[in-house]
């Protein structure tokens, strides 16, 4: 059989479940835990490739006002200048530096989809953890309103919450939180279900363990691994949706940003391509950047389904 | 099978009865008064909020005001547009066409290209072929679909001046025939590859996933055994069986495509429904706006309907 | 009916006259209702007016095949689901009215071992922290108690050096290995019952006898109550004092485990016997046994009147009818045939 | 050295005997990797199978034997081998030299076919039974013919061969009748040898000897050698003539199967009896086995067993050969040197 290219489950022709692993075998985390993580993090190409973009990004965004040459909103120059010593990435529309307002606009890109990604987080984190652990009819109820979320499309929606209630900076934030939540609530929900009836836990119950105890010591350490790297993902999904704002020219006109800028673009895609490109880079690099080291992170902790998006780890 | 599509016809109504509630709720907590919700930020003439009032009886209570909601829209009446006095309906559909001639033929397309990519990912054994198109794949993913319609704008229609830049056809044109055809196709094109690259990604990736797991199951062993050759084994046993969960996705997926339409046809002017959508938001029309959620919502839940219909037919567990 | 705990307890004989078993299950049904794909109802049948004590001091084999029931039984009497008629009675009082403490004593006396050691064990805690969040239920506080406990545990179980294995993470350790940890956290409790749910299984051949010994071992020493659910009937012939045959979530015999072997009442329990495959045999025995026809039917389509009439080669027409209800036989075994002796 | 010692050993036949073999393994070698390791699943293996015989390869998991079994119908992933080397003589043809195509046509006619463990996930769940079995007949038959040999095969294994049923999907059939639509499916080619690997294991008690009884059933009237692969002794004592067993990727013990239940020589053979719940007096600890499988990636030096050996001395850090015992089986033990028998403390 040599139809399947790589991923051929060994596990099955030779099981060695009863043999003792040696310290070197992936698995969960164990002895030295940070040690380790870190250790098959930096053996994770993807993984270490979004973390070092995403560094980067992060201190762009802290540096801002040592690095940028101009304020966001200063005008530099005259308008639609092309790319040139004075000016690396051009100037827009009304002569602003570009490439001020693709620095400046990183913190505004990682602030707020971070802001969102974690404020889905904390609801849809609540929202599944109790459909998974209290079962019955909260469950029943809970999940059926995150499905009705995910019937109109994400982007619809944070567009409908937009349309009713504005698009001040942190009005758009809780946009993308109402659309993502229900992404995180599923996934935390899966979890906590399938953790609820494993044996460990029930073990602990039959132990006698308090209702907070399993909680803490039995389902939560268990459950989060997957709920990071899906964190990780829809951080990148959060910038996406909340530039995709912007550029609808929804987004705040008075902060400078990724999207405003693209919007901007739209009408000059004619005469000044340097507008389009460099902040359409910079969320791009962004959103990869959340993807791989997502990816990374599943790798880390999924290692038996290692499928990195950037082939074979090492 | 008949018994199937009619418990899930049936199962789609409630579901269906809850977003329009999910939409009506999300109205209550718009600040202002519910008036000024529904037609945005016009100035109206206290007649018109009169019997905006009374058609919806805005002063009933809640649950009578989401049954009054729920009337109209079962009458197809979902209200004026205050911005060109039209019915929303009427401009609904007249957008509609458009949106699914665009999102339609680029999602087929994309699903054509994807499904064939990542078949051959798959099951090629060539390393480094796979790990281009992976990598492909992912920045395929990564990058914003309404950039990349500007990108495109910018090489082929600026630049090179293959394609028009926007719009769906041009304004006056007087050509016939096969020359009418091939000018609509020229305005369809860049938008269209846009959909098909951002679908084909998705697809790819599933697509790649599902058939390694379908070459790791114990019937493509058994395939081998019996005498089937590599081809056979892939004809008969690999394709349907990873078809499903990647018709499974595409449920999903047609949702988040829905949602790109907007940034699609924002990026070529292309008359559909999410330009309307854009527009409508921006004129506060939230008529329009209203109106326009409802429809996408209706189109993904029939859509999420077909999906588990043709996953029916596919395997045959999931009947009887 | 009304007189069946009566003839259930004499039919045991080993219970000690006036007190109540310290673990029973009394008339227990479980019915799993589950909503299908798109709506289509279904009731799983899991048990069925199912009774079965534990005393201390013995140790009962729960035998059967897929679908009757035993691991269902064996979550009822640890309240791990919940029964859908019926009730479990802890030294004779029902479980849901126990009191606070009560409760509490039940939790520390009765533990379980599950089938698959790696998913019984938390991967993410070590060895100790395993151990040491059982022990702390128990009241066992300060480092030091801590660390003693642990050890004697351990080295209880034949995991030596004990400070070693306190150190490691579960997959670290092999299958039988993960096995005795999880019975070492079982005994942490100082249980006086102990119910093992298919403890062998999931274990290689070599390892079971290592596991099964460990087991017995600690029943005799603390004259604990075991529940040994099980389908190996070569492991039950070995080990058990009284052995609890089950179909279709019914029980259909039980009794003394040599009568059961040597005089096996109803026929399906013949037929499991007759099944069981031996090393002992001269060659080629598998010709001449005699065969069960047919599979054991879902729990969701369970035949009318005995469940096992439409495999039973002596079936008559009345066991298609009405379910014979268990009877106390001659020898004191109890059985659910209405073509018994 | 190794190599050396068990050609001189091992079985001690003449050409002439040897060509009456169905099967010959000869010194088969399968490493493969995983997570950058060399698992030695198969390092050696000599094993016989002869026309209409039934033999039983009886090692526990992570033994090696579902490897072999896979080995032997060139149903491994090329992608994964490290190395694969020695012989595997089927009908006085090389399996292992043959190109994937030949091997393809050879699959197709009276050859080799395999029986699997769980068979739920080697059934397609998404194409009727009648065709699967189907799809594994000659492509040159008609139709009719087709479904006609297809009903008879299901009939051979005790499935009804009606219509309706050959219309039926997997998950509408129970585990039992699985396994059955598995055998017809091997049958179909009208193997000389079938390979069953764990053909029980996933069954029910009753239903293992339904389906073990069919299987010696056709083995018996069809003709049709029998490699039974199973970690269970008593299976192989019911079912089987002669017995390998197999440890850490060799075999250490082979012969007959009364020979070897009787009297076994390797102390590995002896463990594995004496664990067997049946074989023990109540509460009597005989001679079981202690510790566990070694891991196939990681093997120490020397005997395999060694580690887990009551008997162990000086000589077993050297790698014993298999060698002939006085009872005629073999036994890789240096304990079972005819000279030493003596000493054997069996």
């Amino acid at each position: 059989m040599s139809l399947s290219g790589d991923s051929v489950d060994t596990a099955e022709l030779a099981p060695d479940l009863d043999a003792p692993r040696p310290n070197t075998s992936p698995g969960w985390s164990r002895g030295n835990a940070t040690h380790e993580w870190w250790a098959r993090m930096r053996a994770s190409r993807s993984g270490m490739i979004g973390l070092v973009v995403l560094i980067l990004l992060i201190a762009i965004a802290m540096l801002a006002p040592l690095i940028s040459p101009y304020a966001p909103n200063e005008l530099a120059g005259e308008s639609l200048q092309a790319p040139s010593r004075s000016h690396l990435m051009g100037t827009d529309n009304v002569g602003r530096d570009v490439l001020s307002v693709v620095i400046y606009g990183a913190r505004i890109a990682l602030l707020m989809g971070l802001l969102s990604a974690g404020l889905a987080l904390l609801v849809g984190g609540l929202v599944g953890g109790v459909a998974g652990y209290a079962g019955g009819a909260i469950e029943t109820i809970l999940m059926r309103v995150t499905e009705l979320f995910q019937i109109i499309p994400l982007m619809v929606l944070a567009l409908f919450v937009v349309a009713l209630w504005g698009s001040h900076l942190w009005l758009l934030v809780v946009a993308v939180t109402i659309a993502i939540w229900p992404l995180e609530a599923r996934i935390v929900y899966g979890q906590v279900k399938a953790l609820k009836d494993r044996e460990f836990v029930q073990v602990a119950r039959v132990a006698g363990a308090p209702h907070a105890q399993i909680l803490a010591r039995e389902i939560l350490p268990n459950a989060l691994p997957p709920v990071i790297v899906q964190v990780s993902l829809d951080a990148g999904l959060a910038i996406l949706t909340q530039t995709s704002l912007g550029f609808l020219g929804l987004g705040d006109p008075n902060a400078a940003s990724w999207g405003q800028l693209l919007y901007a673009a739209q009408s000059y895609l004619s005469t000044a391509w340097w507008m389009s490109v460099f902040p359409g880079l910079a969320v791009a690099l962004a959103i990869i950047a959340f993807s791989l080291l997502g990816d990374g992170l599943n790798e880390i902790y999924n290692p038996h389904q290692r499928r990195g998006t950037l082939g074979r780890s090492r | 099978m008949l018994w199937f599509v009619a418990r899930r016809v049936a199962q789609a109504v409630p579901m269906l009865l809850s977003v329009i509630l999910l939409i009506f709720v999300l109205m209550q907590f718009t600040p202002g008064d519910p008036v000024q919700a529904m037609v945005g930020q016009y100035p109206v003439p206290q007649s018109f909020r009169d019997s905006l009032t009374a058609e919806y009886h805005l002063n009933a209570p809640v649950w009578t005001q989401y049954w009054y909601f729920l009337v109209n829209l079962a009458h197809g009446n979902m209200g004026y547009s205050y911005a060109s006095h039209e019915s929303v309906t009427s401009l609904i559909a007249e957008r509609l066409p458009n949106t699914l001639l665009l999102a339609g033929s680029g999602y087929i397309v994309g699903i054509v290209l994807g499904g064939v990519v990542g078949l051959i990912t798959a099951t090629t054994k060539r390393r480094g072929f796979d790990t281009l198109m992976q990598t492909g794949v992912v920045t395929a993913y990564a990058i914003p679909s309404f950039w990349l319609g500007q990108l495109l704008v910018m090489l082929f229609a600026v630049h090179l001046g293959w394609f028009p830049t926007q719009g769906m056809a041009p304004v006056d044109s007087n050509a016939t025939g096969i020359y009418w055809f091939l000018e609509r196709l020229s305005y369809l094109i860049l938008p269209m590859l846009t959909y098909a690259v951002y679908e084909g990604a998705r697809v790819t990736r599933l697509t790649r996933v599902s058939v390694i797991d379908t070459l790791n199951q114990g019937y493509i062993v058994t395939a081998r055994m019996k005498g089937l050759s590599r081809w056979q084994t892939v004809r008969s046993h690999v394709i349907r069986n990873s078809s499903l969960p990647v018709v499974t996705a595409l449920g999903y997926s047609f949702a988040v495509a829905m949602g790109g339409s907007v940034l699609i046809e924002t990026v070529f002017s292309w008359p559909g429904i999410g330009l309307l959508l854009v527009d409508s938001i921006k004129q506060r029309d939230n008529q329009v706006v209203i109106g326009l959620v409802v429809v996408i919502a209706v189109a993904v839940i029939v859509m999420n309907l077909l999906v588990d219909m043709a996953h029916a037919l596919l395997d045959p567990r999931i009947r009887a | 009916m009304s007189t069946r705990p009566d003839q259930s307890a004499t039919a045991e004989g080993v219970s000690i006259a006036g007190a109540p078993p310290p673990l029973a299950a009394k008339e227990v049904s479980v019915v799993y209702r589950t909503r299908g794909d798109f709506g289509r109802r279904t009731a799983r049948h899991a048990l069925n007016r199912t009774s079965i004590e534990v005393n201390y001091g013995e140790l009962v084999a729960l035998v059967g095949e897929s679908g009757s029931g035993k691991s269902t039984l064996s979550k009822v009497l640890l309240d791990l689901a919940s029964p859908s008629a019926g009730e479990v009675a802890y030294h004779g009082k029902a479980l849901n009215t126990l009191t606070r403490t009560e409760m509490r004593a039940y939790r520390n006396e009765v533990q379980v071992v599950f089938q698959d050691p790696a998913a019984s064990l938390n991967p993410r805690q070590r060895i100790w922290k395993c151990l040491a969040s059982v022990l702390e239920l128990r009241g066992v506080r300060s480092q030091l108690e801590l660390n003693e406990e642990i050890t004697k545990l351990l080295t209880g179980v034949g995991l030596n050096p004990a400070e070693s294995f306190a150190r490691r993470f579960p997959h670290e350790l092999s299958g039988g290995q993960q096995q005795r940890v999880a019975i070492a956290r079982a005994l942490a409790m100082k249980p006086r019952i102990v119910i093992a749910d298919e403890p062998l299984s999931a274990l290689d051949v070599s390892v079971q006898a290592q596991v099964l010994d460990l087991m017995i071992d600690h029943q005799k020493r603390t004259n604990a109550g075991y529940l040994l659910v099980t389908h190996d009937l070569n492991v039950v012939r070995a080990v058990a004092d009284r052995v609890v045959v089950m179909y279709l979530g019914s029980v259909v015999e039980m009794g003394d485990a040599e009568q059961i072997f040597e005089r096996p009442q109803h026929p399906y329990t013949r037929a499991l016997l007759s099944s069981r495959l031996s090393i002992d045999a001269s060659k080629r025995r598998i010709r001449d046994r005699p065969i069960l026809t047919g599979d054991v039917p879902s729990t969701t389509a369970i035949p009318s009147g005995c469940a096992y009439h439409p495999r039973c080669p002596i079936a008559v027409e009345r066991c298609s009818i009405d379910a014979p209800e268990p009877r106390v036989t001659g020898d004191g075994s109890s059985v659910a045939c209405h073509l018994a002796e | 050295m190794r190599s050396a010692s068990i050609a001189e050993c091992g079985h001690e036949e003449s050409n002439a005997v040897k060509e009456t073999q169905l099967l010959d393994i000869h010194d088969l070698v399968v490493h493969f990797l995983r997570e950058e390791q060399v698992v030695k699943a198969v390092d050696g293996v000599d094993l016989r199978v002869k026309p209409g015989e039934s033999v039983g390869l009886v090692g526990e998991s992570g033994s090696g034997k579902t490897v072999l079994s896979r080995s032997i119908a060139r149903l491994m992933a090329n992608a994964v081998i490290d190395k694969m080397s020695g012989q595997v003589v089927f009908q006085n043809t090389d399996l292992l030299s043959l190109s994937e195509r030949e091997l393809e046509r050879r699959r197709r006619k009276s050859f080799l076919s395999m029986v699997f463990q769980d068979p739920l996930g080697y059934l397609n769940p998404t194409k009727r039974v009648g065709r699967q079995v189907a799809e594994a007949l000659p492509p040159e038959l008609s139709r009719r013919s087709r479904r006609h040999r297809v009903a008879e095969l299901f009939t051979q294994v005790g499935l009804p061969g009606d219509k309706a049923s050959l219309r039926l999907y997997p998950h509408e059939f129970s585990g039992g009748m699985r396994q059955r639509v598995l055998i017809a499916m091997a049958l179909a080619s009208r193997p000389r040898l079938l390979i069953a690997d764990e053909p029980t294991t996933a069954l029910d008690v009753t239903v293992q000897v339904q389906v073990l009884n069919t299987l010696e059933r056709l083995h018996r009237e069809q003709d049709m050698a029998l490699l039974v692969i199973t970690h269970d002794l008593a299976l192989v004592a019911e079912l089987c003539d002669r017995v390998y067993v197999m440890y850490a990727g060799q075999i250490v013990e082979s012969g007959d199967v009364e020979t070897v239940l009787s009297s076994p020589h390797h102390p590995y053979t002896q463990g594995l009896i004496a664990s067997m719940p049946g074989q023990r007096r109540r509460m009597n600890k005989v001679d079981g086995l202690v510790g566990s499988v070694p891991n196939l990636a990681l093997l120490p030096s020397g005997c395999r067993f060694r580690s887990r050996c009551p008997h162990a001395f000086d000589r077993c850090e050297e790698m014993p050969p298999l060698m002939p015992t006085s009872t005629g089986s073999t036994s890789r033990c240096w304990l079972s040197e005819p000279e030493a028998e003596g000493e054997d403390p069996s």
